[in-house]
């Protein structure tokens, strides 16, 4: 009864998707230089696959792993160690279930939702179960579907550890409070339902990917946005919702009244570190190649990961006294998280300008701005995720530099070199955060209403490690 | 002098630390403590394999009071600590020969 | 003395194998496309050693990193999380010195008797101590040996990492009561006496390897059997040693009666997140190149890691009432564990079905069998990885495709698309049952004999860590 | 008036450079294919830039990646796990911090220093700020400068993340007493004024690049020294820098009373096992390229790490009754140290032998040495890597062979081929002794007089964590 | 009513608690704690410095008793807790001025 | 027999058990606590979230002692355990009814 409800909800959605694609998309998402995501089906019906390159493709396994590392043990890590002991075991869950439950549903139907057809508004059925993406057996022999120079497979792996750490990392905002089971049914309807279209819209010749006949065919889009490896399909969507779940699920008792240190800082330094090394298979994996552009891109990460440690210390320094170690990680994650979508798109110095931007930034929105409006987002995932990956898209648009990637025929690109993409950048911040919030709060409703979010006071006093899982996370007797 | 002994909830220390405190105690210990009692544990599973768990995690507090303050100290604590529910713990006073002020020396009352 | 005995133990093993060998060996193990493994003999002695491809080559050294990850710290955590506080180091040491030893082993010995020649039973001295492996001086200019499309030291030390985690693995079995000593002198032989050997028969043109001329010459071997990344030669060699290691070796004190809760389940996750990230390295890198091989075997992995977990879990949600971080854990190992054989010759569906059986019969078997039979398998080596190793190996006769890898001359392989795999398969897995077991019994009772196998009681009851190691592992004043 | 004190001495010391520079480094510096790090000023002005080698530059990102992973988490979890529970996050702090710091300092000015134009004593301003090394708008389209087969960015941060262990290993010798300020200070110091020289003579064709210009222009260099992976570059100049700032600093208060025994092993082996994966990028990443001696180079430093851990541990079994995990773990890295300067020219057993040795000389270092006189180097930084990386330099002199790369026109190059490397090696180790002492003495007395090193009294007992950074590492309330 | 407080070995703990509550003590509570006596502690190994570790790990345990079962819980653990090696530890036995039992208020023997 | 507890400084431990056993005390049992009092705990930051840890990390220092050795004892911890500095801690001084040695089952003063 209750999943009927969840289901009627499920083909509205997708009706309306349909809808808008028959009614004005025919013309959209032809595959772009801007927007090569859109190249796979095309490469797929290819008679003649092109052979794999084995260094892209020893690259792009290389970062998949690297990425499937973030949310385990990395994020797991960083979460858990923030959490207080009696809770930690369910981070971690959260953390790890997840790692089993999206790879599923993208292998499913996630990856053709995202990245199926050439529709404007959401993927086709071309890739339903792996059909068309795994190896096939043709006119007497096997066949591995390519997409561009790695085989269609990587790819699908590679956006799959995406669809993991996406939804993680909103655990930040409800944890120590949280159903198991709504998080689950949460978790299923968001990543289908705002991660995948979302996906489809920026990385698969959609509605907001750069300069696509799909974001030419809605002029609103201003041409649609860059977004290298995430900033708004993975940061600005998860931080937004995270934001969403913080302030319905409410706060957790005793927030405020007593404190709530982290249990084991130690975890969550090693964490951070993890995410730092991880990300360079997130950021420079996104170039699909191992490339310049994935060196690039791999050195913009570092240089913006660095700037953001120092500068969320150095606040911390100035106007608190002491560097703290919680600060250092915090910030070289906010400038990880600034630096995502222009990763590919700008050089050195100004991956250190949006580094210490981001460091000082996400600083003042998880100290002053959570603390003006009080909400309670335990870990911080709109503060870091949320306001880094907004900053990051719009200092995209002032940054990007065609001497990076000549995206625009030889056209300057950003603000600083006289291009117009932030006209695009704004749109897809828009866009994206109207996404997020709509959706969540929808979800969140239906689920309240049919299963509850939130675990009972006496479960939530003893924690959810004993109450949720029946475990505890040390016994040193 | 009389030494109180309280063993109670983890998350009622806070409420009880600052109860004692506002009616003028200066000083107390804290010890983790793992109960057994009336309040049955919990069971946990490991591969399967469920193991009970039946001694509950909890807070002893120790504090010393000159008698003048005992019977304050002693109501605050149980006001203080109490759910109602089973597990709520217990309160076990003794009488404290001396106390003395490791810092100045100090003995007797004016040593709490 | 006791060294004495142990000398003839080997030197009978080895009279065995080479009388087996020149008695009926003779025209075994010419090298096949099924078995490409049997290559390096010849390409070493070629005259002009091809070009090494350097993307085969970049994710075969990053694939040796991810597998020794797996051991250490990976397995290391899964492990040490489990035994309880007294003896996490003893764990953690078994694991790091066995990194050591059988590095050493393989060095000296090790690689040449699984690799070296084409012999059908073992391996010959064709590499001994290095020779033909690493760089020569020959004419006039520096010479590296090459593996087909890398170079055999890149093989050799792939190969290597898997053999320190098969014999790490059957340390769950004996956790917190063998005597180190022992465990060191039975590692070396089991690592000599049953893993090269297994090791040479399936992967380098033995009596087991698909297809090759040496399994047409036992025709009892039903053509040999595939087995991708080691189900047969890692998991079910070392889980059922594990199984013959717990029975010889007795329960723990208390076992029973007291309980022994895993001390630090946050360890075990971490570990198990390693784990599935290293596997990747383990299965793809398998296909010894960053081909597209590699890209289905690293999905195969992911997806049927991805069921497992969500499988056991599921298990435990239903029949206990809630889902626990360590069957999560448990089961996307038992997935990872039962899809080794397979990864490289199924597709997408039949991976996720792989893991969702390894989830279901993994948990029967750490539960009701383990409880039936009332053995103490500490953390369940041989309910993880010996029923999930047959498992997957049986699996693999059934789903096995051409689709993948054309191994049968264009003919169908597995059950499902009416090839004939499964006999070969079941052939594989009992030649590897009977020989675990035997060899397996045989050294413990020697080593018994000559110098014990168990701590004294006074020493299990204060720990290994300090009896054994004169460390603690915790020391927080 | 601190600063005005310490720009002075800056400025003093780039004169002398600068001077020696004009007045006998006009000759200097051709690249030779010793010396092929000196190839980038060449590359990067070269019209048309070479295409990237996909396979190369997979390797090579994915060992930049593994080296940053060496600092954080692996130092980190090395160090913290063997200091006192109440300094665990400020030791975490410095490596954490660190990463951040260093890389910034590498992006200004670090890297142009090390790497810059072809000086025989230090780099020119030739990529200040990146320049000539990120993406440039070159006539009308994107350019990424190369370096032989990899963009010269990936060179940049492989490079990069030595630059940021190095001071990390530093650490280990005044942990748990040093002020952070004077830390960051000492860092930023240190590294441009050590580390980068020193890189530059050793690695960009400077005075003791083997068989470089520069070299022969000083015959006291002896025709220059090897050093494939930073034998001297990073493990001599940390090490004995390492001691000088233990004997400057002082004892830790209490030492050599009370006991002050690691506070979480666990986290001491994950580290080192960390440390070990690390190490492959750090070793076999040196040869900047995916190729043979990349191969070559990992299997020497497998082998190195697995005898050191077997030889220290077993010089406790045999001398103190039972082998330690901390044993093992500190032999690996004592045999990791070792082998880095020699993993890219020597075979297989030469790489056991100069395990076993390291295992048994640090061992000797970290006991005896250190012991006889009582020097608090509280994490042994200069017994395992001053120590073990002077051993590793002499005996590269040993057994470097041409077998693996002929870098001396077909003559021998070791001592034990009859070449008569062992000369510059020596050199190579006096002269960075002698920089690194002089220049880490004088640093830390300037430092000492304008800030302070030490930590006060009150708060050493109080511990770093809380009074360095406001933060406690466990709070399992 | 009497308070015992009895330091033991920590292996022995499920023992003297399925003891105790066997014949009729209700609750306990018990402490980690590290002791000191005739029985020497280990010597530990950290990089070849050897250093002794002279604290043993125990168990302490605190029980309430009414007068009446005082000597049957004492011959108890007495019993369940030795092993007739050096290092089985202490009883002590202490008078209780009063028991409250938080929940209820109930004071004196019945809060026990 | 007296029993002596004494809330002392975590890095004075060591000098406290020299001293005692340096004068003929043969056992004692030690538990970590934390304490309120006078000396002030410190502040801790969190992301800019600052918290006041009010409790201190102590040590307790448990002894049963004979009567005629009370004196001694309560000096020795005295002058070991003192720093002059507020936060040095209490010592309680209780009577004990008895005391057993569970390996023995000698009681009393021999016990100890
Ligand atoms: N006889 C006793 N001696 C010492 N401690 C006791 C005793 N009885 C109870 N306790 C402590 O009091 C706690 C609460 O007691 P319990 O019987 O569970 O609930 P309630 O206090 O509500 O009756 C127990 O966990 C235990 O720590
Ligand atoms: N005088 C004492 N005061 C407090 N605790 C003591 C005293 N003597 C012994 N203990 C505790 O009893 C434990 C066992 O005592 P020990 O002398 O080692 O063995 P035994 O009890 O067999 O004589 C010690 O570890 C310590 O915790
Ligand atoms: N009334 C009390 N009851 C129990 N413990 C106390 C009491 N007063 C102080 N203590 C303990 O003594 C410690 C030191 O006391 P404090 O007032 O901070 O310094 P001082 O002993 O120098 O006055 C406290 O941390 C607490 O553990």
């Amino acid at each position: 009864m209750s999943l009927t409800r969840l289901a009627i909800l499920v083909c509205a959605w997708f009706a309306l998707m349909g809808n808008s694609q028959s009614l004005w998309g025919q013309d959209a998402g032809q595959p772009t230089d801007a927007a090569i995501q859109a190249a796979p089906a095309e490469s797929a019906d290819a008679e003649e696959p092109p052979p794999v390159d084995r260094g892209d493709n020893a690259w792009m396994l290389t970062s998949s792993a690297l990425v499937l590392m973030m949310t385990g043990p990395g994020l797991a890590l960083f979460y858990g160690g923030l959490v207080r002991k009696k809770n930690v075991l369910s981070v971690m869950m959260q953390c790890f279930f997840l790692m089993g439950l999206m790879t599923v549903i993208w292998a499913l139907w996630g990856y053709t939702l995202a990245f199926g057809g050439s529709g404007a508004w959401i993927g086709d059925a071309e890739f339903l179960f792996m059909r068309g993406v795994e190896a096939e057996w043709v006119d007497g022999a096997p066949r591995i579907p390519m997409y561009s120079s790695i085989p269609m497979l990587t790819h699908m792996l590679f956006q799959g550890m995406f669809f993991i750490i996406t939804p993680a990392l909103i655990c930040g905002a409800f944890a120590e409070r949280m159903k198991f089971s709504s998080m689950v049914v949460f978790m299923i309807l968001w990543g289908t339902l705002v991660y995948c279209p979302l996906c489809h819209w920026v990385w698969d010749g959609g509605i907001l990917a750069y300069r696509s006949d799909a974001a030419a065919a809605y002029p609103w889009t201003m041409n649609g946005a860059l977004d290298f490896a995430g900033g708004t399909v993975v940061h600005i969507s998860s931080g937004v919702s995270a934001l969403v779940c913080a302030l319905l699920l409410g706060k957790r008792l005793g927030y405020g009244t007593e404190p709530m240190p982290p249990h084991n800082m130690t975890y969550t330094m090693i964490g951070a570190a993890l995410l730092w090394v991880g990300w360079f298979g997130f950021n420079a994996g996104s170039a699909l190649a191992a490339d310049g552009i994935a060196a690039s891109a791999f050195a913009a990460t570092h240089f913006s990961a660095a700037a953001g440690a120092l500068s969320w210390a150095g606040m911390e320094w100035v106007f608190r006294g002491k560097p703290t170690l919680l600060g250092a990680c915090s910030g070289a994650v906010a400038g990880l998280v600034c630096i995502t979508p222009a990763s590919g798109y700008v050089t050195a110095m100004p991956s250190l300008a949006m580094g210490v931007a981001a460091g000082v930034v996400c600083y003042l929105a998880c100290t002053w701005l959570k603390g003006r409006f009080g909400y309670d987002d335990s870990l911080d995932a709109f503060g870091v995720h949320g306001v880094g990956g907004t900053l990051g898209a719009l200092l995209t648009g002032v940054f990007a530099t065609r001497a990076v990637q000549d995206l625009n025929g030889g056209e300057p690109i950003g603000l600083l070199e006289g291009g117009n993409l932030l006209g695009g950048q704004i749109a897809g911040v828009v866009v994206t955060w109207i996404l997020a919030i709509v959706v969540t709060f929808i979800l969140l409703k239906v689920i309240d209403a049919v299963m509850g979010l939130r675990v009972t006071t006496q479960q939530e006093l003893q924690g959810l490690d004993l109450t949720q899982h029946g475990e505890e996370g040390y016994i040193y007797i | 002098m009389k030494k109180v002994e309280a063993i109670i909830r983890i998350f009622k220390l806070e409420d009880v630390k600052n109860a004692l405190s506002a009616q003028g105690v200066h000083g107390m210990t804290i010890t983790d403590v793992r109960g057994f009692g009336r309040q049955k544990g919990h069971t946990e599973m490991y591969r399967g394999t469920e193991y009970k768990v039946e001694f509950v995690p909890k807070i002893k507090v120790e504090v010393a009071v000159p008698e003048a303050q005992l019977q304050a100290v002693l109501d605050t604590i149980m006001r203080t600590a109490q759910t109602g529910q089973t597990g709520d713990g217990k309160i076990f006073v003794s009488d404290l020969v001396d106390t003395i002020r490791i810092r100045t020396g100090e003995t007797g009352e004016q040593a709490i």
